[in-house]
């Protein structure tokens, strides 16, 4: 009776999801840099459904003082969703979820960012998710690298992300949340600095074989470097908007 | 990067008035250009955003059901919530409500409520049991001055939008709506700042610092006053009162026609 | 069915409220200046069945020093209600109702002190609705003015104050709580310097007509005055007794 | 304005018990005058003013509807709060409560609880399903010394006047009653400073700063002892013990008549 | 109906109680010292069902400083119960109970140690409770006065402590959970110095008369004087092994 | 008393492993010595107490009652909470959940979850109505490297001990049972630290503290991967992951057979 256990035809025999979409097929992705006046950098982005602002502060001064470190710069990494973002009203704190997701974001950029050069200070970057359907983790942290460069901090390279998913036994790239809620469904968020092919984050959940693992991160850095492309136009935009606002 | 030195800004502010004129060259009774972008996320029940000027919000609605109070056993209710959002300027940071954030939503709240516009019975679905909260939440994302009219202006915008969810078996189903919420007035906020002796409307950032009073009321289509709001340790005169009532009447209409 | 449905009268043809009040009546006022031995200056007051105790510490302080102005004083007021105070109990916690009322009321006194003299330090005031039945904000802003006189803070004016309503199309002076609960009643607390007839605290709740504000901000004033001669009287008396005490 | 010195306060209690006598001249043995003022809010169900010396504290009494606890499916109950209100000193804060006012608030709840002064049974409305919890809640407006009688004072005092809710609909209705409140006993708490090796009753501001240790009892009418509490980091020997429960016992018997 | 209702005999006519033991017996106690290696001090102890580990921190720095005194240290005790430690879950958060058990235990520790020898730092004592069945607050003491010692913090004396309990009309030493639930028991944690016989900590609940004073303490006294034993046995057996340790 | 002087513990771990050493003499892919005890608290369902090398967990399962989440009607649910004691280092202080206790419980809890090794189906009592709720409290009370799989370990443990309370008149009967609680996999957590280029299993304290890049996987009998976690700012390579998966299904396969 309950929805889950109906069987469900996730890829149908010509390769097509429910969407439509082929299994290396993102979703539109949207990205705009510069947003947000009152921020260093800043970006706004569109992922299916999926729609997150990104501001960063700093480097600014660290305030408890003993928290900073005398080495480099520490990134503080703020993930949060909307009330009405989701399906059912989220309460306004912040859950064990948004914590976790946080924490391993701010990680995930911190090889990206030439922290050594500002010691003693903090890095802030805050995502707001204002509308969801699966795959948010990795929308924030795609906005999140873009406003960082739009904050002209200076940078090692992108975190570009994708999640891989598994459901009936395919792989695929970027679920959406009618196939998230798949009963046998993996979810796999992977970011990566595009040209070095580092992995910077990585989760999984759901029951994976072994010898998935290589065709799975294959097919995820295909993903990742798509997104990638479209973070580089989105600044390339906003550049040249910049420039020729000061060509005018 | 976001050093800002405020006494230099207010000085300018104040000497700019003295020669009758706003720093970014607005009238007195002039708001900022305001734009609205309706329906911005698809899992709210109704949204909005409104840019006033620089200032940035955005306003979700989202149902939730629970039972009426004992007092109104035939009603269901509403809240109004706000978050001034790191995003939204360097001084605002994570941790429990400021008092500004209260303030902002309890304006908010009372400017909609007092104006009656929504029919509570309406809310109820089994009298003493059952009855629809409609959460009103407002993230202020980019903070510019003024947040009092630019909420007030967005949360009416997403109400104005907002559909109310399907009841079955006393749950909400997502996704799913029965109708839209039914908006007998639409109540606008106007607020004003004094500085030294001037009075103007929707202060920018500069004017909010160097202001020693503000003033709020929510006005209606049918020309009513549903609530005012004075703020800060300076005061205002009664003849100060009509004046800024008749105007923000006037730039009501205005504004209403935006929506 | 419904109470607040019926259409009652609250204002009878001779102009006399259920109470048998007029409309430009007020309900009795008590007030005592120096009630609580461990404050710089404190008061007590009862204004019909609302109670509220005062009392103001300062100018001291301000901890933490980053909260404290370099030109002046800082007002810190915090209005609480007694759990018990309220027709049905209130969690102790403070709830949003009383940070808003704390927020206003403490704006409303900084015009009326020299603030100026103090830089540096703070003037806490406290006070506390032991029991309550409508405007019991007013109440508490009216004792709180006793109270910093009392602890002899350097003032330009009292604050006195005193709500304004509307009920069946009446404009009346200080609503009780069984006016307050009418369908169509509008209340507007409001507070004034009386000496300059300045508007130091103003709100409103209802749906009022713009006409009707030149006449409600008159009635409120002679209400405004009423309750400062109450004021000054209590402490006169007070004044009275040291002195008294100083001569024995 | 509220500088206090306490080194010199201690030395001068110090020094004068040496010579015998309390620094405000009372016996070893004797209570700070005591004021009790009844009623003092009409929309608690019971509620009390106590001034002990200079201490003061206002006890409310307000019941609320509740499940019983599945071990006493027949039984309602009782909670004791306490807040040392920024009023009341210098040294108070806002804030969660202090580890101070949590004991004040449990033993005042001990003395009374452990009494059986009170018929939880008669608070059961439907067994399982309802029953009353009578709130206690102490405010503290002025501070100098000894709060745990004083609390425990007007919180009798206020028991002593609660009359109960009338319950309607399983709901309470405010302002009418169905009866008085039934205490079988009327426990009064003693509590006990000992400052170098003397032992004092009712210890005031200063006696308590210079106090090391604290022994409280609670007495009833049939000379019974119904909870113990000691306090600081000092020792009592159980020969001390002995004459602190001989005094309680003798001074419960003459603040029970003031009630 | 109520299971408190039944007449129970708690003490039989031989003076056995409904767990075999006589009316002076102790459950069975275990001590250990030293079990928790990143901890300057710590102990292990079962009585009977009660289970507690404690640690022992300190001296050390204080922080907030404006905590610290410039004349002796500061004892920290903080009591917890682990959620799954009594037979309903326990919230996780630390709840009055505990906060007013920490109270009174820190304070009991104050004597015992020579406190004026470590100005401006903190003892800091932990104990958790891992299993109960009455008894716990004398239980952690009792452990955490092993940790002191183990921290190697001098110390005047040990504090030692039982519970005094009434049932039925009899004084019986170390209450179990069975007997605490009687309608009339009578539950009076003790502990003291046992050299000096000084009481450092003292509560009771439930309705005790005058004469029983002076019986109860006597009862508690040579339960102390037990526990005293086994707490220097635990030290002596850690040293034991420490020491042959050193001479392998 | 605790000055630990992490930067030279740091050169010393990494000029070890530039040896081809671990500090403690480990190979790269082997565990400390782990140490079970089963059943160590009565009032749990379940518990266990777990020591690998010197770090120390005790783990414990409570039932509590709940109504089952709306969209799985038919469903109980676990909830995993963990508690980084003070008594486990110098460095641990109380208050509100650290984010670092937050990773460690999210972790403890996808390992068994996504392993579907609970058949959430059983803990339904009554549909929509009545469903067990399995609480795993883990304790951290000595911390010297690992928490992760000393954490899991202990946890998994555990559960395998629990026993269903008995439910009477929609309550949990204390201390009586209805049964065992059925396992299908024992998933076995398996944590790498990445140390300048060199990847260990099972980093002790000073591992920790050397290491940039931390990588976790949950791996089952029927060698199923059932959850990833890579945390700290450094990377890995895809082949590096290759690598630590292999190893973690192995290593899980030892340590399994300890239950």
């Amino acid at each position: 009776m309950s929805k889950k256990k109906e069987v469900l035809e996730y890829v149908d025999k010509e390769g097509k999801r429910t969407d439509g979409r082929k299994a290396d097929e993102l979703r539109a992705i949207k990205i705009e840099a510069g947003v947000l006046p009152r921020a260093d950098g800043s970006a706004y982005l569109e992922w299916g459904q999926n729609k997150v602002l990104a501001a960063v502060y700093g480097p600014r001064e660290v305030i408890p003082k003993h928290h900073a470190n005398p080495y480099k710069a520490i990134v503080r990494y703020a993930y949060r969703m909307a009330s009405f973002s989701v399906p059912e009203r989220k309460n306004p704190r912040p859950g064990r979820r948004e914590l976790e997701i946080s924490k391993v974001s701010g990680e995930a950029l911190e090889k990206a960012i030439f922290l050594e050069r500002f010691p003693n200070t903090a890095i802030d970057v805050f995502v707001e998710v204002l509308d969801s359907n699966a795959g948010t983790r990795i929308a924030a942290l795609t906005a999140a690298s873009v406003a960082l460069a739009d904050a002209g901090i200076p940078m090692r390279d992108m975190v570009s992300g994708v999640a891989i998913g598994k459901i009936s036994g395919n792989l695929v790239l970027d679920l959406n949340k009618h196939e998230e809620d798949a009963p046998d469904a993996v979810d796999m968020p992977l970011a990566v600095l595009p040209n070095s092919e580092e992995i910077v984050l990585l989760q999984m959940d759901g029951l994976l074989k072994r010898s998935d693992w290589e065709n799975a991160f294959e097919l995820g850095m295909t993903g990742c470097k798509k997104v990638y492309e479209l973070q580089k136009a989105a600044l390339k935009k906003k550049y040249e908007i910049a420039n020729g606002d000061e060509q005018k | 990067m976001s050093v800002v030195i405020w006494d230099l800004d207010t000085d300018k502010v104040i000497n700019r008035l003295k020669e009758g004129k706003r720093i970014d060259e607005r009238a007195f009774d002039e708001y900022r250009e305001i734009k609205l972008q309706k329906q911005i996320s698809e899992n709210a029940d109704g949204s909005a955003r409104v840019q006033l000027g620089e200032t940035d919000i955005i306003a979700g609605v989202k149902f939730e059901l629970g039972k009426p109070y004992p007092d109104t056993p035939e009603e269901g209710t509403m809240s109004v919530n706000s978050e001034l959002l790191p995003l939204a300027s360097p001084t605002f940071e994570f941790g429990p409500p400021s008092v500004e954030s209260v303030e902002l939503a309890r304006v908010v709240d009372r400017g909609i409520r007092e104006s009656k516009c929504m029919d509570f019975k309406s809310f109820c679905i089994r009298e003493k049991e059952l009855a629809y909260t409609a959460n009103i939440d407002i993230y202020v994302v980019n903070y510019a001055g003024n947040l009092f009219d630019a909420s007030a202006f967005a949360a009416i915008d997403a109400l104005a939008e907002t559909k109310l969810p399907k009841v079955e078996e006393d749950k909400l189903v997502a996704g799913e709506y029965s109708g839209k919420l039914k908006l007998s007035r639409k109540p606008i906020l106007g607020t004003f700042a004094k500085i030294s002796n001037n009075i103007v409307l929707d202060p920018n950032l500069a004017e909010e610092k160097a202001m020693n009073a503000r003033f709020s009321v929510s006005t209606t289509e049918d020309e009513m006053l549903c609530a005012f709001q004075k703020g800060m340790g300076g005061s205002f005169t009664s003849a100060e009162l009509s004046s800024m009532l008749d105007i923000a009447l006037k730039k009501g209409k205005e504004l209403r026609k935006l929506l």
